[in-house]
């Protein structure tokens, strides 16, 4: 279980907010511009498995959740880092260089969200048919389906 | 994975949903491009348009063969969100059925891995000594495949002694194969030749490129989310995690393999220690709302590291759940395997990692030095490599040593 | 891990034997459409539903996840409703025989699920 | 009736060959299929074979909700398949959609897109089901159905 201290004295100022859940996960709310320094500070302290990236439309701004662990034996930790992007221009950063496993999920969040990822090449659909619209992104609140019957 | 990729698995080994462009240099393989998609049915989706309780049928069919995994995990996450406590007992129950899984998932991957390699043999066998586990299943659950035995907040079915007798025997009855299969698969030529040296992933490449499961413990990577961050009731279990340093197919065989003697070990010890009696469900029904929360959720399925993250907003709907696959996470891996390889190891290589969306069904093989496009399908895939390989073993086996 | 080992040259030793002790063994087939095999107990098969105890309170219908059970109207139950039962659309998760209050809907052990037409396996009320 | 429709129907009976294609199914009811094959059901006994391609096969087995990406495959896999074919549906939703109904990414059911012989239900359907789908389906070309 990683402590709320010892976390903020490592990250000092870059991270607006640093809260725990109940369940003891530390869930870390960054600005958008300071996310790439912040995750190679932590990517530095030994969080070196990004598990996904996980994207959320809220119906204002799109959250980027970035979901780590460091292992260390039994005492591992997982903390979540949280970010907001704009819902009408929506751009984050890459982290591609710090994680090369990034390059599937940026496709996906691109893919089903439409977050355009600065810095990635090649950034393109990851599951749905390269024929579908280019503003089809079916992850969005606007985007409504039914499933009666 | 599968899943979106999570999705899906595919047939893990006729024909799969799932599409690699290769580009060859003669007969060496100089790059990669995975297609998938194809089994993308927008789960996500689907499941913000259903009731927290619809979602534990539909997640599970996220993946037929890690069903219990997916349920199992989701309704861990639920647990979070909804704050509820879990019997004792019906963590024991949801172990027993996540450890049978495991079991016949490593079969039925061991028999696709050994017809990958042309050796049918092994695949019959292994396939039959997989249905002792299905029947046990089919006692504890109701169904084969699809067990739907996790609820939020708990189990649905109690387990009685005589269904705990026979897993005893199942698990017994495995464990002794599995030693008849560590042997065969270590003295065998045939297997030897296909899978040793092949599909080579460092420790320190499993590492950075985040590899997942038994495929980053045949690296030498000690990472297992049963053991590292521990859920459920395995923090109390006593059991070994397995690694092989040997970073090639032969050792993700041989992980596996020993994975099934640990997880005999596991259910035999769930078995002894499940409380005798005692509530199996926490008092949640369909109708109950949850308080506004978010969780994240992972546990370790038979393919590594399976991850949930959801999000409600106080109604009967979730407002967002995210599933990432195993698979999913190993295909970057795959990439990096197959580079330098030839073309006849392609299908023990990605069969390798387990794919949940498995096989290939159709192969592009490009040579960038005449621009030539060759199309196979899976088929013509492996009885090219058999035959390639029966032309080329003499110098290939010097030159492996 | 030791590779090879004692007997890695002879050549199907180790194999030979598993195959040469099968051989003693009687068949693992069964022998399937002639004989019929034994389902376990609670096996969950194809719904059985019995109107005289139903109320027609439509709970049923709200849990379905595939929307397979619809409420059309009904003299036999007392909230002149009653669930019609496509089960075409059934993945028999078993949401509906838990949450019945009379316990009118329950599983049978038939799994004979193999139709030429869809609207065979339908259940009306 | 010919002579050669007599020979056809006969030459069916016994051999059955399959070609079975996922578009968009979990894996489970694949598992079952290939169950059919292997020692404990061994569907071999009746002939039927699973091919690997749809050229050589009569049967083609669908399982899953077809996803948009498979959409061309399976149609063209089907265009393939020489006359007569037949088309089995195993699983719930590939023969109504089932709990993938009202997504943004599949079709639904098979028969919008294929006439479809026979029907599977279940989630998975057990092996034992399978193989008395294609014992229906041999009665039915007995009888001279297509």
């Amino acid at each position: 279980m990683v402590s709320i201290d010892e976390l903020k004295a490592s990250l000092g100022d870059l991270a607006k907010e640093i809260k725990t859940d109940k369940s003891g996960k530390a869930w870390v709310f960054v600005e958008l511009d300071k996310l790439k320094k912040l995750l190679s500070l932590l990517r530095i302290d030994g969080y070196d498995h990004l598990s996904t990236i996980t994207g959320y439309d809220d119906g204002e701004k799109i959250q980027l959740m970035y979901h780590l662990i460091k292992f260390n034996d039994k005492g591992s930790n997982d903390i979540n880092v949280v970010t907001f992007t704009d819902r009408e221009n929506s751009v984050a950063p890459s982290i591609l260089d710090l994680y090369p496993s990034a390059l599937v999920y940026e496709r996906e969040v691109f893919d089903l969200l439409g977050v355009r990822f600065e810095g990635h090449k090649g950034l393109k659909r990851l599951l749905l048919p390269e024929d579908v619209p280019e503003d089809f992104h079916p992850l969005r609140k606007d985007f409504k389906i039914n499933v009666e019957g | 994975m599968s899943v979106k990729i999570p999705i899906g698995p595919i047939h893990p080994m006729l024909k799969e949903p799932i599409n690699f462009t290769f580009y060859v240099e003669g007969e060496t393989i100089v790059d990669a491009e995975p297609n998938i998609g194809f089994v993308h049915r927008g789960i996500e989706k689907l499941a913000e348009n259903k009731t927290w309780f619809q979602n534990l049928y539909l997640l599970e069919k996220v993946c037929g063969i890690c069903s219990s995994s997916h349920q199992g995990c989701y309704a861990q996450g639920a647990e979070k969100v909804f704050e509820a406590e879990v019997p004792e007992k019906a963590l024991y129950i949801r172990t027993l059925m996540w450890e049978l899984e495991r079991l016949h998932s490593h079969l039925l991957w061991l028999g696709v891995i050994m017809h990958e390699i042309g050796f049918d043999t092994l695949f019959m066998y292994t396939w039959r000594d997989r249905e002792a586990v299905m029947d046990l299943v089919e006692m504890i659950s109701g169904r084969r495949v699809g067990y739907s035995i996790n609820t939020i907040g708990g189990v649905r079915r109690d387990i009685d002694y005589q269904t705990l007798s026979k897993a005893l025997d199942v698990a017994s009855f495995i464990a002794t194969r599995a030693e008849v299969y560590e042997k065969i698969v270590l003295r065998e030529r045939t297997i030897l030749d296909r899978t040793d040296g092949v599909g080579i992933l460092s420790k320190a490449d499993a590492i950075r490129l985040n590899t997942v499961g038994p495929t980053a413990r045949a690296s030498g990577v000690k990472r297992d989310i049963r053991y590292n961050l521990p859920y459920a009731i395995y923090d109390e279990t006593p059991f070994d995690i397995v690694i092989d340093d040997g970073c090639d197919v032969l050792s993700r065989i041989i992980v596996r393999i020993r994975e099934m003697i640990i997880s005999s070990e596991i259910i035999k010890w769930i078995v002894f220690n499940m409380p005798k009696n005692g509530p199996i469900a926490a008092k949640i029904t369909h109708f109950t709302k949850p308080p506004e929360n978010e969780a994240a959720s992972r546990v370790e399925a038979p393919r590594g590291e399976l991850f949930y993250y959801l999000k409600s907003n106080g109604s009967l709907k979730p407002e967002r759940i995210k599933i990432r696959t195993p698979t999913l996470a190993n295909i970057v891996s795959v990439i990096h395997m197959v580079k330098g390889h030839y073309i006849a190891d392609i299908p023990p290589i990605v069969a390798g990692i387990d794919p949940c969306i498995s096989c290939m069904d159709r192969v592009a093989i490009i040579d960038v030095r005449n621009e030539k496009k060759q199309l196979f399908n899976h088929d013509q895939l492996l009885r090219y490599s058999i035959k390639w390989y029966r032309k080329n073993y003499r110098w290939l086996r010097e030159e492996r040593g | 891990m030791v590779k090879g080992g004692e007997g890695i040259d002879m050549p199907w030793g180790t194999l030979l034997k598993e195959a040469l002790k099968n051989l003693m063994k009687k068949p693992v087939t069964i022998n399937y459409p002639i004989v019929d095999i034994k389902v376990p107990e609670g096996y969950r098969g194809l719904l059985d539903f019995n109107i005289s105890k139903c109320l027609g309170c439509g709970t049923c219908a709200r849990v379905c996840p595939t929307n397979a059970i619809t409420m059309i109207p009904s003299d036999k139950t007392r909230l002149k409703k009653a669930p019609r039962f496509e089960l075409a659309k059934c993945v028999f998760c078993g949401s509906c025989v838990e949450v019945c209050p009379t316990k009118a809907i329950s599983f049978t052990k038939n799994y004979h699920t193999a139709v030429l037409k869809k609207e065979e396996l339908t259940i009306n009320p | 009736m010919g002579v050669i429709s007599k020979i056809k129907r006969w030459a069916f009976k016994r051999s059955l060959w399959v070609f079975h294609m996922n578009t968009g199914s979990c894996n489970g009811c694949d598992i079952e299929i290939l169950d059919v094959l292997t020692p404990r059901y061994d569907a071999e006994r009746f002939g039927i074979k699973l091919v690997g391609s749809p050229r050589h096969a009569d049967v083609l087995m669908v399982t899953g909700p077809i996803t948009k990406k498979s959409l061309e495959r399976v149609k063209r896999v089907y265009e393939q398949m020489p006359e007569p074919k037949y088309v089995v549906v195993v699983g719930t939703c590939g023969s109504t959609g089932g709990l993938f109904q009202g997504s943004y990414n599949t079709l639904g059911s098979v028969d919008k897109l294929l006439p479809v012989d026979a029907y599977v239900i279940g989630c998975p359907a057990k092996p034992e089901a399978i193989v008395d789908a294609v014992a229906k389906l041999i009665e039915k070309i007995e009888k001279g159905g297509k």
